[in-house]
């Protein structure tokens, strides 16, 4: 009898943080929160259509992971991209004029919420094929490495993802050739309305990892703290050149799967106790129990970030559409790059 | 208390309530018969067709599984070269490409490589079609994939009556059937009798009658077609509206028939029309029917372009009334 | 830091073994060993075509596996698969005639080498598509449960299907439900000219099987005693109702992946000590060893297991072609069943 | 010792070996060029195309993957968006559909959805056909099922010139390409000039020059094709044989030349017939030269059935030489 161990670590936050970038992690997550209330309006309003997919609640690991990041580093992620896109510099006028389908939109109106992109922020797209993103992340990382860049890929996933066959095949690819990926799988325990545990024979996430020897961690996706601690030493092992890794965010979605879905598949209890956990209250608690933070700097922090939401939805009203006869533009390059 | 209505004759029904009925008779029906795909159980499914199955028979009938194409139609495959009768459910057709080497290397397969030994009578449900500002990788048309296989069949059903006898009619061929259907109209009514009309789902369908010219589609487009036929009939033109519902094998006879009386034909499809059904329909039709025609077979499909989010570009990229009509009048006036 | 451990158990046979079933073993072995040295000869002759991949040097696998099994157990195999098929039962003259492209071979004709296949003996085929047969097999098991017979399926599969993500999709879902399969890895080490080390980040397969909550074992492939040990733990376990199980049956192929492949990668010295481990002369001096068997009964087993062959070659000799106006049957059913 | 003997001008080179002289050439000529697939390297390629690259660029340039076709193909996607110029191979068509997903759904569709961001100048190449006895699940043609979709180009290579040509083009373009090779034919024999000439292969190529009947193919059938034009003239018949060579985007004008001068046309394909490439083919030239017609567009393809193993069914099964004979002989003798 041989037994084998794999390896995985929980990884809690030191509450240490200073004033200036307690107030950024502050503000990213509340910029993200605002934005996707703002477009929960607008899809009522029928500006914004086809699905649409929230963060809400789980704004602190787009937030903590973004905040690891050099600018050159890139990110592949989902049609639950709102919250990456915007932590990761793209401007709320572009990403909103591409939910009004407009040509001012970060792909011209063509992708909509599931299919933001942004060249030169190195935001390589919302994909919406469950796991469709991830070999294209190995990719991405392996093109870096061979030119000898110095950068780092991050691939946002759900956990839901980990059930494709396109994970295995990825990870293992990433982990024999040493791309500089960091795996960052977003388990807020439901794909649509399957819970991890009925679709998943054995949920440990991070363990999965461990079958393709790359290094795995679990951390708090509700905190903020954590999870930039947690993705740092990641983010660091990986650009020294230690190949990819994996981190388990455990995180919940407050609100339902797209806006077509009646919820029906979780317990209303459940969903309150997550959100006991809301991570930009329990921000705004550290900060002040730090005292970096009053309560007028909240209030004007909010104002701040409802004025750039309400900048963003203005830019977007006032974008033309494209052009219906540059419909087939862009199915084929225009020019060799 | 003691007087009685009669009972009424006619029932009216969403597409979605028609294709849940048709699931719940062969569930009823046959005890082989079970469900699988993602989100069908306790989420509903995708477009609500599956709603309450799961309570009505349980998880062993109506499972639940996780995001794994492969699995999903390999497994079902398996179980029907064992005795059972899935029906496994590809959420949309954009993620059959995930699972379409085991439709093709086994569903499709199987029976002739093994000398005739292990048929599989598996019944793949998948929707199909753009409309609802789902961008490019959400709004695909693969009708034309599927139609090339030897050894499947694909059905596509876009009317109340089809919807209500589809799955066990599809159940009772021993060979694998891929169904389409079309999330775009599922809202849509229509009064049907009470009791379900076994309706030939291998023959192609006259969906209106007519005596000028030949439309021949299938799928949600033809309610697009139909619109483009009243628009026509007040131009004097009376345009005969087919739905070929069986896309492999194709009812070559029904629109030869009706092309005979027409001389004229335009084939509307929701996929890309380079290698599309109406590229075949039109070879077809151009063998068989050479001296009948008087105009060469029109072909209209989506636009070459992967689907944009916005409604401009996407209303553009579709098949639209005005320009089905235009083709009509060409092929009118040409010939 | 959390630890989290999988077990898999090396399993080593006892050497007891009655002589009947020690001469069946051997016998098997033998019947696999010559018939598919026949057909090096016949493909040579021109009387086998297309792919042939011989599992010489792998016999010990199939047998020993093979007696662990009912009637009705069901295999599901790839196109490595003569050694499965005769195994389990499928008559040397028609496997043969198969490979002659004749009416007579268990397909017809139509399948050849790759694509044996027998409804008698629930052997559900040589799939050719690396991993491609086990998404079947898991749905082979889940109908005998669903239809509450106690039956179990193998499903075969080199170590180079572990690569696939049809491999992690299926073993996840037979975990979920509880499908009674067997998948059995024969790990020869190299999926044609790959080897395992440079195709998987991790080399432990048995460790991946952990990532579902399989219950997972090695076994060492070249002692069918072993094999046999091991795998009827594994099998009467799933017949309990257990669920699925791994085994990695640790082997070596001593030919070439298939006829065309001039073998560069592998060294010659490596595949010698492989050679050295031949399962069927350490067969026999374990028999002789506990004087189960001696020279002449093995010159007399040589000899049956020749005449059988050679029946076979003249039954494939003799039997007509397929004519070809049935080339279109069975692309659809002829009869509804 | 002194006296040089002039240089050769031409050499003969198998099929293989021109393909590997366009991949060594597309390495040498640009560092970001990179191959990856199943055994290109230590194996020395499924068809020994890529034998003797790993010793001479090395296991960062020629990179041996798992079996991973969805993996293989996206990173490949990938690193063409960052800056690479990657050469994926699919050891075979068969196996594409594993990675038919990222081909479509990613490869095809990034340009367009990125609002024009992110090209992919991905290349991948894979093989197609029957022919050498490998059964149904190893003797794919999918041509057509790649040709349907935008957003791609699809090259097919039969040809020593274009062999050696077809790489270094093929990197040039910014978008995606897919390439099929054959290898039935990779042992063909050919005297071509000792420097790769430039071939166009955006337009088809005219195989043989004729003017009574227009045979439009691509792919290691055309070798058929040309005996069959060869057969053919000794009846009398003049063919014109056309090598589409690029399947996505057809090349119209090539074949529209032609049939207007013939005026008969018969499309030959490896791949099953219906939904074929012929259908296309055959539906453009009936629309854009009708009245050119003297009878309508021939189209043969294999027999629509999984390919069998047995010799005699398999050959029963593709395009033969007797059957396009036939085939034109029809042609000829209607309208
Ligand atoms: C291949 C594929 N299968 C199914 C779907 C439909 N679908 C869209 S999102 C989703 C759930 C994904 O869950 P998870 O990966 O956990 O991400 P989350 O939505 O929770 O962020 C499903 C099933 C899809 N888009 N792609
Ligand atoms: C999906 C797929 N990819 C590639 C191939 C080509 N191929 C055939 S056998 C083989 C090697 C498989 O190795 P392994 O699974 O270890 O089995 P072994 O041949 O060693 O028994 C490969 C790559 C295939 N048949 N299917
Ligand atoms: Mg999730
Ligand atoms: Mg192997």
């Amino acid at each position: 009898m041989t037994e084998r161990t794999s390896h995985t670590t929980e990884l809690t936050a030191s509450p240490d943080v200073s004033r200036e970038h307690g107030v950024h992690l502050l503000r990213e997550m509340l910029r993200i929160r605002r934005f996707e209330e703002r477009c929960v309006e607008l899809y009522s309003a029928a500006k914004i259509r086809g699905f649409l997919h929230l963060y809400i609640g789980e704004e602190a690991v787009a937030t903590g992971v973004m905040a690891t990041l050099e600018p050159d580093d890139a990110v592949v992620s989902t049609y639950r991209e709102h919250g990456h896109a915007i932590a990761k510099g793209i401007g709320m006028g572009p990403i909103m004029a591409e939910m009004f389908g407009k040509v001012d939109g970060v792909a011209r109106g063509r992708g909509g919420s599931m299919h933001l992109f942004d060249a030169a922020t190195r935001f390589y797209g919302g994909n919406a094929i469950v796991a469709g993103g991830i070999p294209l992340a190995v990719g991405i990382a392996l093109a870096d490495r061979m030119q000898g860049r110095d950068r780092v890929t991050v691939c946002f996933f759900g956990e839901g993802a980990v059930d494709e066959g396109a994970f295995h095949e990825s990870i293992n690819l990433a982990s024999l050739w040493d791309a500089p990926v960091l795996f960052a799988c977003e388990n807020n325990r439901y794909s649509m309305g399957m819970a991890l545990e009925r679709a998943e024979a054995q949920t440990d996430l991070a363990l999965k990892a461990a079958g393709y020897a790359v290094p795995a961690w679990h951390v708090d996706g509700m905190d903020v703290l954590a999870v930039e601690e947690g993705t740092r030493r990641a983010i660091t092992a990986i650009r020294a050149g230690g190949g990819p890794a994996f981190i388990e965010y455990e995180t919940y979605r407050f609100r339902a799967h797209s806006m077509y879905d009646p919820d029906l598949y979780r317990d209303p209890k459940e969903v309150e106790a997550w959100k006991q956990r809301d991570p930009i209250p329990a921000l705004i608690e550290t900060l002040q129990k730090l005292g970096h933070l009053d309560d007028a700097e909240v209030a004007a922090l909010e104002a701040e970030v409802d004025a750039e939401v309400d900048a963003a939805v203005a830019f977007a009203e006032d974008s033309p559409l494209e052009p219906v006869e540059d419909l087939h533009r862009f199915v084929t390059s225009e020019v060799a790059p | 208390m003691s007087t009685t209505t009669p009972a009424p004759t006619t029932v009216t029904l969403t597409l979605r309530e028609a294709l849940k009925q048709s699931l719940r008779d062969a569930l009823h029906r046959d005890e082989r018969v079970f469900l699988m795909g993602e989100d069908i159980g306790a989420y509903g499914g995708c477009f609500a067709v599956t709603m309450g199955l799961l309570d009505e028979f349980g998880p062993e009938r109506i499972r639940d599984t996780p995001l794994s194409e492969v699995a999903i139609v390999g497994t079902a495959i398996g179980a029907a070269m064992n005795g059972m009768r899935p029906i496994a459910e590809i959420m949309t057709c954009n993620f059959s490409l995930l699972a379409l080497d085991q439709v093709i290397n086994n569903a499709a397969t199987l029976l002739h490589m093994s000398g005739g030994q292990f048929n599989v009578p598996v019944v793949i449900r998948t929707t199909a079609g753009a409309g609802k500002q789902l961008a490019a990788q959400h709004s695909h048309s693969f009708e034309p994939i599927f139609a090339h296989i030897p050894g499947i069949r694909v059905l596509s059903i876009a009317t109340h009556e089809d919807a209500r006898a589809v799955l066990w009619q599809a159940l009772e061929d021993p060979d694998p059937v891929v169904l389409f259907e079309y999330p775009r109209i599922m809202t849509m009514e229509a009064e049907v009798p009470v009791e379900p009309t076994p309706v030939d789902l291998d023959s192609a369908a006259i969906r209106r009658a007519g005596s000028d010219v030949t439309l021949i589609t299938y799928g949600a487009i033809q309610h697009t077609v139909l619109e483009a036929a009243a628009a026509l009939a007040e131009d004097g033109i009376d345009a005969e509206v087919i739905d070929l519902r069986s896309l492999r094998p194709l009812d070559d006879a029904t629109v030869l028939g009706s092309v005979a009386r027409t001389h004229r034909a335009v084939v509307i499809e929701e996929p890309w029309r380079t290698l599309g059904v109406g590229a075949e329909v039109a070879a077809r039709v151009t063998e068989q029917a050479f001296y009948d025609l008087d105009a060469p077979v029109a072909r209209i499909g989506s636009a070459e372009v992967p689907m944009p989010y916005a409604k401009h570009l996407e209303d553009a990229a579709q098949p639209q009334v005005p320009a089905v009509v235009a083709a009509v009048h060409r092929v009118m006036h040409r010939g």
